[in-house]
């Protein structure tokens, strides 16, 4: 009947953190890349919450993840324009086939 | 009166009389933000250009901002912390607040003088350029690890919107879109590195951090303690988004691929506000690293240390990648990732002669010296790279060229503005009288210092002074192309120099000359500020 | 087990998987499906963990707002051979592998550390409030009260004794102790950012407007 | 989570109970799991059946607004169990997939609608305590859910592989998307007025008589029809059903679902008309309340187990009006085109109900300096007969009132 320590939520923060950096260095579409972005965000929100429980963070905790999470948004939106951007003028969403800026 | 009745009342008194007066020149800003949009959409007043309304908001905001800091000079004012301790009112904040605000209002200038936004986009670009500014501001004096962060999202998330500006173009959509990818990646680790600080020490404080990192760290657990090894992981972290801000080694690649894909007024813009903010954060970041406490030392000495051999490399990354460039703009590009090299050593070597005491020497007036010559190092580098991009916009407007060979023998038909590039090149490679030189002379020598601490300094302070000899050689062959070669014929010829483009050059390139030729107000003025700062956190 | 403690296993291993699968996954599409399940059971973590009011803020910004759009610009951009993207046995050991360590590092760094012992040390010298107020305890995840007076910087669940006259034995010397950090001013400054966020994104979303149409 | 609070009161029950096969008493978890599980069947009975009801009331009203009969055979003279023999039918069609389909996706998109909208009941007041959660973020959680529900329409469309099922669901989310900000502000409002989310507490709070509903605040008047407006377009409702516009788009996203699926996207269009109809009644028109206060006397006379269920009665009354009224509209008012669709929302509505907002937010304050007080009426509006649910474990040190912690009080107390 023990309730569930700081240590279970932490370990599965950092498998979203992991995830997150391998999807950011593995995937080559734009939009892709920018989902392992969020995946990392999402980890160290979690991580935010759990010390807010846990630990004498107390509220500050909440209110980190609250800003994480509107700043994140923002973030999505001007990464998701840009991306549009470049698909208007390459016509795929590969970062790989953008090879113009090189040297 | 219940108790939360009197906290109202004082939260409220201390709001709205300290808080929001100390706040002024980001408020100004935002201010300016609102009029502009405000100004596109009423009837009538959208006939008022509106990078008058940005430049008007920009003055205001340098003004109070010099008023700010003159008050703290003379002690009028105390430096405190203000918004229930979120941001820090002290000398090298406001120093900062000036400085980014005098650069907007010159990137604004120049803005006018190229013409790169037109009349429709001029609001949606200059919305970017302040907001982005707002952003560094709020970093330079963030004292809360969730307003260091929000300064970083508030600097960068603008700014990958303007390098990708020119939207039409191919070169502009590609260079946002890596710029944005990488950032955010970089974002989301710097973040986790947060987290993790800010559950060990139960704050988001940075002064509290740094008292309660020496409290949650008995006094000889080494790098086996899993404490420790925690802290180590979120400095890291965290240094990682700086890192990427700053352009160091492993992160500086978004760099060149953003500077030759934005315009180059933008890529001036962000080749020295960003790393402005970005330094005045890394140093408080790092400063809460120099505790009493023996084991949090060594750790902010092992920071020290590391960014010591990233400053080397990053130096000699940037000169020897430069070298094979023949796009100017990725030439400068290059050039802006070895000068954060040689800024960063200034952070370095700070962090290492902080550690000194623990080792036996007193190295306090050192440590001094390293956030003097880095805080000259911005100033120089704020007219000199301006000027150096400045001068290239302006070229690209008449030539349509952005190519090292296409410069060819200008020199014979716009002496204004190759003259301005001399000034601008010189410094760069810092050789005297210009400001440059005295910049790297500060710095070097307090890593000089720094090498009784800590052998490894030796090596950075040897890399320093090849790469400032190498740097000589690049930096050179723009020179080569315009005051030796000829100009090929049939090349488009330059139609004016002198007015407004090249007044505007001779104002930026004045300073450049003036730091070099009488830097000891100047020193003066920049050791009060690393004298007040040290003071402050009682080192 | 408890509920609780089941619920938590649940969504973890939901969480978990999800976050994997849009690792692994070779299809944007199912990419964002995968992320919307690792969001929204992170969501429910938050709940288990008492935050409810992040919790509702996950999915309604996050789940309903962000992924949304992602899911836009995968609709958008996803065209024939785009969508699946094949990368190449030998990058995908290699990142698995880099992945693994990477936890393993992680793990054994941040779950080694005692938090317990931690917060104790830590705690000394935090100000506490003197008594939660409310019409729901905080305990049980009713927050958002005292999360709505931070944002007014009101820090009603640290600060409430600052006011009061006891006779502290730690700060006798400072008169007035210092508050504890409130959110007033991150609250207001996020709009200005999400203003520009907003003009920035517009502008690079909209076509090139036509100039000289209006007479 | 203590939060569950009717969960917890029948699991209390049911532990004072024994299994009846091997006679032995149950122990905590299984109590709660069984009383979950209970509670589950009961919310979902409400999912359903509402659903079920109101389709026939659809095709019932729409046929006397047409002057047509509409059914009359099935189960009896008013065609009673029409919806039971469509969903018979519904169910035993063969279950079809494009060829082009993202069969996975295809197949669970239907179930996101379905789960985003059921989950939104959690939180919904029935009765005076009568809710699965009694959240302090009740409010916001139920939009939270809510706004889930656009993923299933707009993976429904990818998934399809048909351009018509793309088009409408990009449309549809759009929609969707647009009408939740001007909805959600104007629901604030009534918050605003009441000074917290929980659902039950708002509805108490306009407890005792109609002059205390929140429709007879002045901004909350506006408000409400905006909110009605907003909640009708968000149920992809006629006049605002662009994304199955017939005429353009064959049935939108709906077009390649068949049978049961099909029947799924219906459900949960019915059970979200039933839901927004469920909080504008809490919201704005007193929820249980039966407005000349014999709901108290019933309580006082015959235990409050019968007053409860009397509320609900009354609620579901109200709740249904509103459903029937969303029916009338969509009968009486032609189709919009998408941009009038659009333009309504972007240039009216969210403008209007900002002003709405800002006027709620003022009034109090206005009201004050004028009278002194916050209300018309003299005291608070409705009973404060909110109490902090459980006394607070924690022996305190200093003794203390049960102060009632708003900005409001904060604010007052600080002047």
């Amino acid at each position: 009947m023990e309730a569930v320590g700081p240590n279970p939520f932490l370990f599965v923060s950092a498998v979203l953190f992991v995830c997150g950096v391998v999807c950011m260095t593995t995937k080559r579409n734009g939009i892709g890349v920018l989902m392992g972005v969020e995946l990392v965000l999402n980890g160290a929100s979690l991580n935010f919450v759990t010390f807010s429980k846990f630990t004498p963070l107390g509220l500050d905790g909440q209110v980190f993840s609250l800003f994480v999470i509107v700043l994140a948004a923002a973030e999505a939106a001007v990464a998701l324009a840009i991306a549009l951007n470049f698909y208007n003028n390459h016509l795929t969403i590969d970062v790989d086939r953008g090879d113009e800026l090189h040297g | 009166m219940n108790d939360i009745g009197s906290l109202v009342v004082r939260l409220l008194d201390e709001t709205t009389k300290t808080s929001v007066g100390l706040f002024a020149p980001e408020l100004v800003l935002s201010g300016t933000i609102v009029l502009m949009l405000a100004f596109r959409v009423l009837p009538g007043l959208n006939r008022i250009p509106t990078q008058w309304v940005a430049l008007l908001g920009a003055f205001g905001s340098f003004a109070l901002a010099l008023c700010q800091f003159d008050r703290l000079v003379t002690g009028e004012i105390p430096p405190t912390s203000f918004f229930t301790g979120m941001l820090m009112f002290d000398q090298l904040g406001t120093f900062f607040r000036m400085f980014l605000s005098l650069f907007l209002i010159l990137t604004i200038t120049l803005t006018v003088l190229t013409g790169i936004p037109d009349r429709d986009d001029a609001a949606d670009f200059y919305t970017l350029l302040i907001g982005s500014t707002i952003g560094m501001m709020i970093m330079a004096s963030a004292n809360h690890l969730l307003m260091m962060f929000m300064g970083v999202e508030m600097t960068s998330v603008p700014s990958y919107a303007m390098v990708g500006f020119l939207k039409g173009r191919k070169k502009s959509s590609e260079a946002a879109l890596k710029y944005v990818v990488y950032g955010a990646g970089a974002a989301g680790v710097m973040l986790y590195g947060i987290s993790l600080l800010a559950g060990l020490t139960g704050t988001g404080s940075m002064p509290d951090m740094a008292q309660r990192l020496g409290m949650i760290v008995s006094q000889n657990a080494g790098i086996g303690d899993a404490t420790v090894r925690t802290i180590l992981l979120a400095g890291l972290m965290v240094l990682v988004g700086l890192a990427f801000k700053l352009s160091i080694f492993p992160f500086h690649f978004w760099c060149p691929d953003a500077f030759e894909g934005a315009a180059a007024e933008v890529a001036g813009f962000l080749s020295v506000a960003s790393k402005a903010g970005a330094f005045a954060l890394l140093v408080r970041f790092g400063l809460s690293f120099t505790s009493t406490s023996a084991a949090v030392s060594e750790v902010g000495f092992s920071f020290g240390i590391g960014l010591g051999v990233l400053a080397a490399a990053t130096a000699t990354f940037g000169n020897l990648s430069a070298y094979g460039q023949t796009n100017i703009k990725r030439m400068l590009a290059y050039s802006t990732i070895a000068h954060a090299g040689y800024m960063l050593m200034a952070v370095s070597a700070l962090l290492v002669l902080a550690h000194g005491k623990q080792v036996g020497l007193d190295t306090q007036g050192e440590a001094r010296r390293c956030i003097e010559g880095l805080i000259y190092y911005l100033f120089v580098y704020l007219f000199m790279n301006l000027g150096a991009f400045a001068i290239v916009s302006l070229i690209r407007n008449q030539i349509f060229s952005e190519e090292i060979e296409d410069y060819n023998g200008l020199a014979t038909q716009c002496p204004v503005l190759c003259f301005g590039m001399l000034l601008c090149v010189f410094s760069l490679v810092g050789l005297p009288p210009m400001g440059g030189f005295w910049a790297k002379l500060v710095i070097f020598s307090a890593v000089f210092k720094a090498t009784a601490v800590h052998w490894v300094m030796w090596g950075v302070l040897g890399a320093g002074a090849i790469n400032t000899v190498f740097s000589l050689f690049y930096y050179i062959r723009i020179l080569k192309a315009m005051y030796i070669k000829s100009r090929p014929a049939g090349a488009r010829s330059v139609r004016y120099d002198l007015f407004p483009g090249g007044v505007f050059v001779l104002l930026i390139c004045l300073p450049i000359l003036g730091l070099g030729i009488l830097p000891q107000g100047f020193t003066d003025k920049f050791h009060n500020i690393a004298d007040a700062l040290l003071t402050q956190i009682g080192r | 087990m408890s509920v609780e403690t089941m619920l938590f296993w649940l969504f973890a291993i939901l969480t978990c998987g999800g976050a994997v699968s849009v690792a692994v996954s070779q299809n944007v599409v199912r990419m964002a499906f995968s992320l919307v399940l690792c969001l929204g059971s992170t969501a429910v973590m938050f709940l288990l963990l008492g935050a409810d009011f992040v919790g509702a803020t996950q999915l309604m910004v996050y789940v309903g707002g962000t992924v949304v759009l992602l899911v836009f610009g995968v609709m958008l951009t996803a065209t024939g051979p785009f969508t699946k993207i094949k990368s190449s046995g030998a990058d995908a050991i290699l990142s698995g592998l880099i992945g693994v360590i990477f936890l393993f590092i992680i793990s054994t760094t941040v779950t080694a550390v005692d938090w317990g012992d931690i917060s104790q040390k830590v705690a000394i010298g935090t100000h506490q409030k003197t008594a939660a107020r409310g019409f729901n305890p905080e305990q049980q995840g009713n927050t958002t009260r005292p999360l709505g007076l931070s944002f007014l910087s009101v820090r009603a669940d640290r600060d409430l004794n600052l006011s009061r006259n006891v006779p502290s034995v730690e700060k006798p010397v400072e008169d007035a102790p210092k508050l504890s950090s409130g959110y007033l001013l991150p609250f207001e400054i996020v709009s200005i950012h999400l203003l520009v966020v907003l003009v920035g994104a517009s502008y690079l979303a909209r076509a090139k407007r036509r100039v000289a149409t209006n007479q | 989570m203590d939060t569950l609070l009717a969960a917890n009161s029948l699991a209390e029950f049911l532990q004072t109970q024994t299994i009846p096969i091997c006679g032995c008493p149950i122990d905590a978890t299984t109590a709660m799991v069984l009383a979950a599980i209970m509670h589950v069947a009961l919310v979902g009975a409400w999912f359903g059946l509402p659903a079920g009801l109101f389709i026939w009331a659809e095709r019932k009203i729409s046929g006397r607004i047409q002057d047509r009969l509409g059914p009359t055979r099935t189960g009896g003279r008013f065609g009673w169990l029409q919806s039971l023999a469509d969903g018979a039918k519904l169910i035993q069609k063969e279950d079809l997939v494009p060829a082009d389909a993202d069969g996975l996706m295809f197949r669970l998109a239907p179930y996101i609608v379905v789960v985003a909208s059921f989950a939104a009941y959690m939180v919904l007041p029935f009765s005076d305590g009568w809710s699965a959660l009694g959240l302090d973020v009740g409010l916001f959680l139920t939009f939270a859910i809510l706004s889930l529900e656009v993923l299933g329409v707009i993976l429904a469309g990818y998934s399809s592989g048909s351009k018509w099922a793309l088009f409408g669901a990009i449309r549809e989310s759009a929609q969707m998307v647009s009408y939740e900000i001007p909805m959600a502000i104007c629901a604030l409002c009534p918050i605003i007025t009441a000074g917290t989310l929980n659902l039950t507490e708002v509805g108490q709070l306009q407890s005792g008589g109609f002059w205390n509903w929140n429709i007879l605040h002045p901004f909350n008047f506006f408000a409400f029809f905006v909110y009605f407006t907003c909640a009708t377009a968000s149920c992809k409702r006629a006049p605002f059903d662009l994304a199955e516009a017939e005429s353009e788009l064959v049935a939108g996203f709906l077009t390649e679902y068949s049978g049961m699926r099909w029947s799924f996207f219906f459900l949960a269009e019915y059970a979200s008309m039933f839901l927004v109809s469920g909080l504008a009644t809490v919201l704005f028109l007193g929820g249980w309340d039966d407005g000349f206060g014999i709901l108290s006397v019933v309580k006082a006379n015959a235990g409050s187990f019968v007053g409860n269920a009397l509320g609900l009665v009354i609620f579901m009354k109200k709740a249904s009006l509103l459903v029937c009224v969303q029916i009338w509209v969509r009968w009486t008012l032609p189709r919009l085109r998408i941009d009038q669709v659009m333009t309504t929302c972007l240039k009216y509505l969210i403008p209007i109900s900002c002003v709405l907002f800002a006027g709620t937010v003022a009034y109090p304050l206005i009201l004050v300096k004028v009278s002194g007080n916050t209300s018309i009426l003299g005291g608070p509006s409705g009973d404060r007969v909110v109490q902090p649910h459980q006394p607070m474990s924690q022996a305190d040190t200093v003794p203390n009132k049960p102060t009632q912690m708003t900005a409001a009080t904060a604010e007052r107390s600080g002047r």
